[in-house]
């Protein structure tokens, strides 16, 4: 085990950023579904409201050099690494604008100037691409890392073990972040993995491991943080868990016939965002016109991302097949 | 007068599903979220309430795992239902199904069966984008050892599982996304189904149209167009892409003496390169025309509807092409 | 970890069994060696010699309904499980004889009358379908177990870790056995795992496991023992690491650059063969002449064999497609 | 007079690989022992002596992670040249190959590159039996965004490599393992080969043979053979599997106006099924006769010698056949 960690003391107006962004995100996806229900976004959209302060606490931790790697459930990510909510809204809907032009939509989100690799739908398949990220990043005596984030549900594929190993027997400078939301689409942690202690899964592959509070934005932060310097000291990857839990369905379709009302109103009551604003209003670090005015920028840019994609324009079919081959 | 039911493509999938597990208790289905979540597409939804765990069973996210473990159960005397959510993560349980499933008789001169029933949901047109918009129907016909059957109609969502389990080999079925929701008729005596023959949905003389899975329905409604105009055309539901029933289609070619091959999988090296293939070594002097296709565009396939939908055969592409190929007349 | 495990009595008698098995592999796989450089074999052959133990003692803990899987190099396990050398032999050759009528050659050696279930040469490939009959077996309440034999170097394969995850998921009766030769190929250990703890990647799967010296084999039958009496009483996988070690090449060409002469010479002084048969001189329990006649009925074993197998004939051409599909 | 020299396959992959390596520092190699056992079939060996293990990476047994990881480095800026010792293990790391490498430019609208060559060798003919004798060209040439490439001479052993690593997409090289100890011919001043045309072999006026890879000879030595008869046929060796180059092959059936197909791979839904229906599509008013194929029987392949030489084309299934169709003229 590493060395015990502490949460190291954070400013104010960090907390305060960490609460804006969880903010964001939750609004972002929010407006999505409606987006959704209006036909406006279709396919399938894998919300992340509840989950938010893995993606702001971790991405935080990084440096604009480092390279991050998600799911299909990697809206939030996108807006924690600041890519704008209107080039995000814009992929959604299908337009040029859209930060991959709008050729890959919700699950497949790209921003090459901001080190953001995806959006990929392939459970457990950009694993191996994160390692051999990191090795290049090693071979090219980067001071980078690579990031990456994935499911639990993840953890069962063969590629999660393949990965992991590489990564530790080429001493790459990866962080690993399992978003362990509790369910892999219906299926309880308990019934994907013999073993639910994911982080022995990490020790196995001679990787540190540690299994943190998902919904305290802060803890994220600063495990990652840790998990960060211990890949610089020692050269090594870093495994870090994160115990969260999804508050809507898998996609959009989807009856929660495997798990209970209560059990979603337990997870609720530890919502991320509610336990940083009630904490930073005790401390009397924000008040109560202050969040209101948080909010209502958040409105505002929302709405905004929302005309921005609305406002966007379609590609001419007759590029169909553009971005088949590299045009030489 | 035929009496007949209307009912829905996914409920006719589950209808066969339950009657295969009535009728046998070997068989048993297990696949990613098939159970406490009703499958992905609500295909075997209640399944898990009527039959129990240890017959709907669901599995992690291990495609080679459990796709091997169907293959395994085969061979020790279980009727597997293995479910493959859908055809995109099915390359994961490739060396499984091709070295494997469909090896083992031969390596072992004959002595071990593999009767696996693999189930594929499968095609384009939801706007799922590039990794999750595939028709691998043709790599999958590639593989000897393998029978692959496509169920373009309700009819064979309701009857090819049930044929399927007979078979001592591996089955490929595949089952079409797109369809889920649509109404069909069909007969309220059904009729056994056969796992080798194609069949002809509509018969007509001036030109074949050769498909299968989800365009099937786009040949139909096209060659309704064409009647209009007074053009009757042949639809051919190849069903089975391997092995082939070629007789079916070069005897319909020998009479029509034009063919039109249309499916969404991309167009190179599919199951339309190796019918036009067939026809020209079989039915070369039978033709009065070149053999044509409509495939899917050779390109990952693109979220936005508009472009998708570009890249997909249409009704309306097989009309104007069946329009430009009679003219040749 | 287990209950301590304990060298249970042995027969005199069956320690002499276990010494003419082995003994018999050993030859037969000097004569292959030698049929090989004689063009009656060819494509791949891979040679056992020196892990004798593993086979020889595993099997012989197994009942004749118990179902056996293994890799290419799985000649030692044909012939510990009662398959004839003639028809090894037959089947190496090409010849309708063969156990598998000649169509697998070396590396396919299947037998339904024997349950034994090839001869696998995609390295982890048989792992999945071993939990699959395991599954079966579960599902027909069969007293019967599954055991799966595969080398160290197939445990980095993604194949390993999802069939161990569903095999302790399913509480399933296998013997997973991992021949730990110390080599996959040319990779040592080292570089094909960050961590050579193999038990441990049992463990993270909820796995009992257990390592044990491979080149005794009174102690790997023992360890096989304990794990199937451990499957059957808690109704749940095991899995048994036999370190050994392959004396030859990893095939037939192999310059062997990647290990030194003194490391095989040092292995060498562990020869199984020669271990048991030193203790048994020691202990009286078997004499000079009776090796040398237990030697000289294993060479006219091998020696008929091979004359089964010259005396074989080939499969017409026009039965080439033979088995691509069942007759119905 | 053109100066030569001879050189074996395996030595022309090693030089290739050598130059590859010291002319570029981001450029790689990585797989299962090319290392320290010098190659599974010694095409690497003592580059790790001469590159060091930064350069020359043995990876442990996992296809899946360590193509990965490829499409990673390259995605970062590097030039990995990857190995799959051969094909047969290939499936394992099909996914990344087609949902990752040949996809990511596709859905990040042009942003991601992946410049990763996979180097695969391939074929059958070695008794190596049906697990280890695949040629599935096939399957990755149906696979839109990869460019599949095909070395069936020693000039292409040579040179292709170094042409792949220019290519900004993901290039799959075969290598054929049956062709390794062939002695061949090699221009002494190396010219830069390009990948995506395919080359006239021989040239004449009888029938085009088409084929490429382990074929190629085979159907030169066929060719040869014809010659004896007054045949001349125009052997082309496509070498490019995807995207085809159809311009060269549909303009030799315009000059010879009969062609045959011949490929290792199994024969249903094939390259040749594809070149087949092209010139079905393409060229069908020039045909004289209907194109025809020799390509592998549709089974797994068995282990022994006369079985599996039946289940391949030989120079005498070529020269029979092409009897046979010149007889329609
Ligand atoms: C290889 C693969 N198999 C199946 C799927 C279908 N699928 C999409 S998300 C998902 C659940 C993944 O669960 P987890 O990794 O825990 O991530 P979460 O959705 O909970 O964030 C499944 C089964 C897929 N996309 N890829
Ligand atoms: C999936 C796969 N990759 C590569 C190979 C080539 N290969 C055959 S044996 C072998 C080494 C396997 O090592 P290990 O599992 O330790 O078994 P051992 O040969 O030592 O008994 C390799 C790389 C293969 N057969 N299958
Ligand atoms: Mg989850
Ligand atoms: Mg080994």
């Amino acid at each position: 085990m590493p060395e015990e960690l502490t949460i190291s003391t954070i400013s104010k107006e960090h907390e305060i950023v960490l609460l804006q962004q969880m903010k964001l995100i939750r609004r972002f996806e929010e407006k999505a579904a409606e987006m959704y229900s209006k036909s406006k976004i279709r396919g399938f959209l894998h919300l992340c409201i509840g989950e938010e302060a893995v993606p702001v606490g971790v991405i935080n931790s990084l440096s604009q050099h480092d390279y991050i790697l998600c799911t299909y459930r990697e809206h939030g990510h996108a807006l924690a690494r600041g890519i704008s909510s209107g080039k995000v809204m814009a992929e959604m809907f299908g337009k040029i604008q859209g930060c991959c032009k709008g050729r890959g939509g919700s699950m497949h989100l790209f921003d090459k100037s901001k080190n953001f690799f995806g959006g990929n739908a392939i459970v457990g398949g950009h694993l191996p691409m994160a390692v051999g990220m990191a090795l290049a990043q090693k071979k090219q005596k980067a001071d980078a890392i690579t990031c990456c984030f994935f499911g639990e549900g993840a953890v069962a594929e063969g590629e999660f073990h393949e990965a992991m190993n590489l990564a530790a027997l080429w001493k790459l400078p990866v962080l690993m972040v399992c978003e362990n939301n509790q369910y892999a689409m219906g299926t309880a942690i308990q019934f994907t993995h013999a073993s639910i202690d994911i982080a022995a899964k990490g020790r196995a592959n001679g990787i540190e491991s540690m299994e943190v509070d998902g919904m305290d934005v802060k803890v994220v932060e600063n495990a990652a943080k840790f998990g960060i310097g211990y890949i610089r000291t020692h050269k090594k990857p870093f495994f870090l868990i994160c115990q969260t839990y999804r508050f809507r369905a898998h996609s959009m379709f989807d009856a929660e016939l495997y798990r209970s009302k209560a059990e979603v109103e337990e997870w609720k009551r530890r919502d991320p965002i509610i336990l940083l604003q009630n904490e930073l209003l005790l401390k009397n670090q924000i008040t109560v016109s202050d969040i209101k005015m948080m909010d209502q920028e958040i409105e505002a840019e929302i709405n905004a991302a929302v005309d921005f994609a609305e406002a966007g324009t379609y590609e001419s079919t007759t590029d169909l097949s553009k971005y088949t081959y590299s045009e030489i | 007068m035929m009496d007949t039911l209307k009912i829905n493509y996914r409920e006719a999938l589950r209808q066969a599903l339950r009657e295969s597990l009535l009728n046998d208790e070997n068989v048993f289905l297990m696949g990613e979220d098939v159970g406490r979540y009703g499958g992905a597409f609500a295909v075997s939804k209640g399944l898990l309430q009527e039959f129990g765990e240890d017959r709907i069973m669901d599995v992690p996210l291990s495609e080679s795992g459990f796709v091997g473990a169907g293959i395994g159960a085969a061979m020790a005397g279980m009727k597997p239902i293995v479910e493959l959510m859908t055809v995109n993560f099915s390359l994961l349980a490739m060396d499984q199904i091709v070295n494997n499933a469909a090896t083992l008789l031969h390596m072992s001169g004959g002595q071990i069966h593999v009767p696996i029933v693999i189930r594929i949901g499968c095609g384009k047109g939801k706007q799922l984008a590039a990794q999750h918009s595939h028709s691998w129907e043709p790599i999958f016909a590639h593989i000897p050892g393998l029978i692959v059957v496509s169920a373009g109609t309700h009819e064979d969502a309701r009857m090819m599982l049930s044929a399927a389990l007979k078979s001592k080999d591996p089955v490929i079925l595949f089952e079409y996304t797109s369809l889920l929701n649509t109404e069909g008729e069909l007969e309220k005596n059904l009729r056994e189904c056969e796992l080798n023959k194609s069949i002809i949905r509509k018969s007509g003389k001036h030109i074949s149209l050769i498909t299968y899975g989800a365009c099937v329905g786009k040949a139909l409604n096209a060659a309704a167009t064409l009647e209009l105009s007074g053009i009757e055309a042949e639809v051919i539901d190849l069903r089975v892409l391997r092995p082939l029933d070629e007789a079916t289609f070069l005897a319909s070619v020998t009479k029509t003496h034009k063919a039109l091959i249309i499916e969404d999988a991309w167009q190179s090296v599919s199951i339309s390169s190796e019918v036009s293939a067939r026809i020209m070594e079989k039915a070369f002097y039978e033709l009065d025309a070149p053999v044509e296709r409509i495939c899917g565009s050779e390109v990952p396939i693109p979220y936005p509807a508009h472009l998708e939908q570009a890249a997909l055969p249409s009704e309306e592409m097989i009309v104007q092409k069946v329009k430009k190929i009679l003219k040749h007349d």
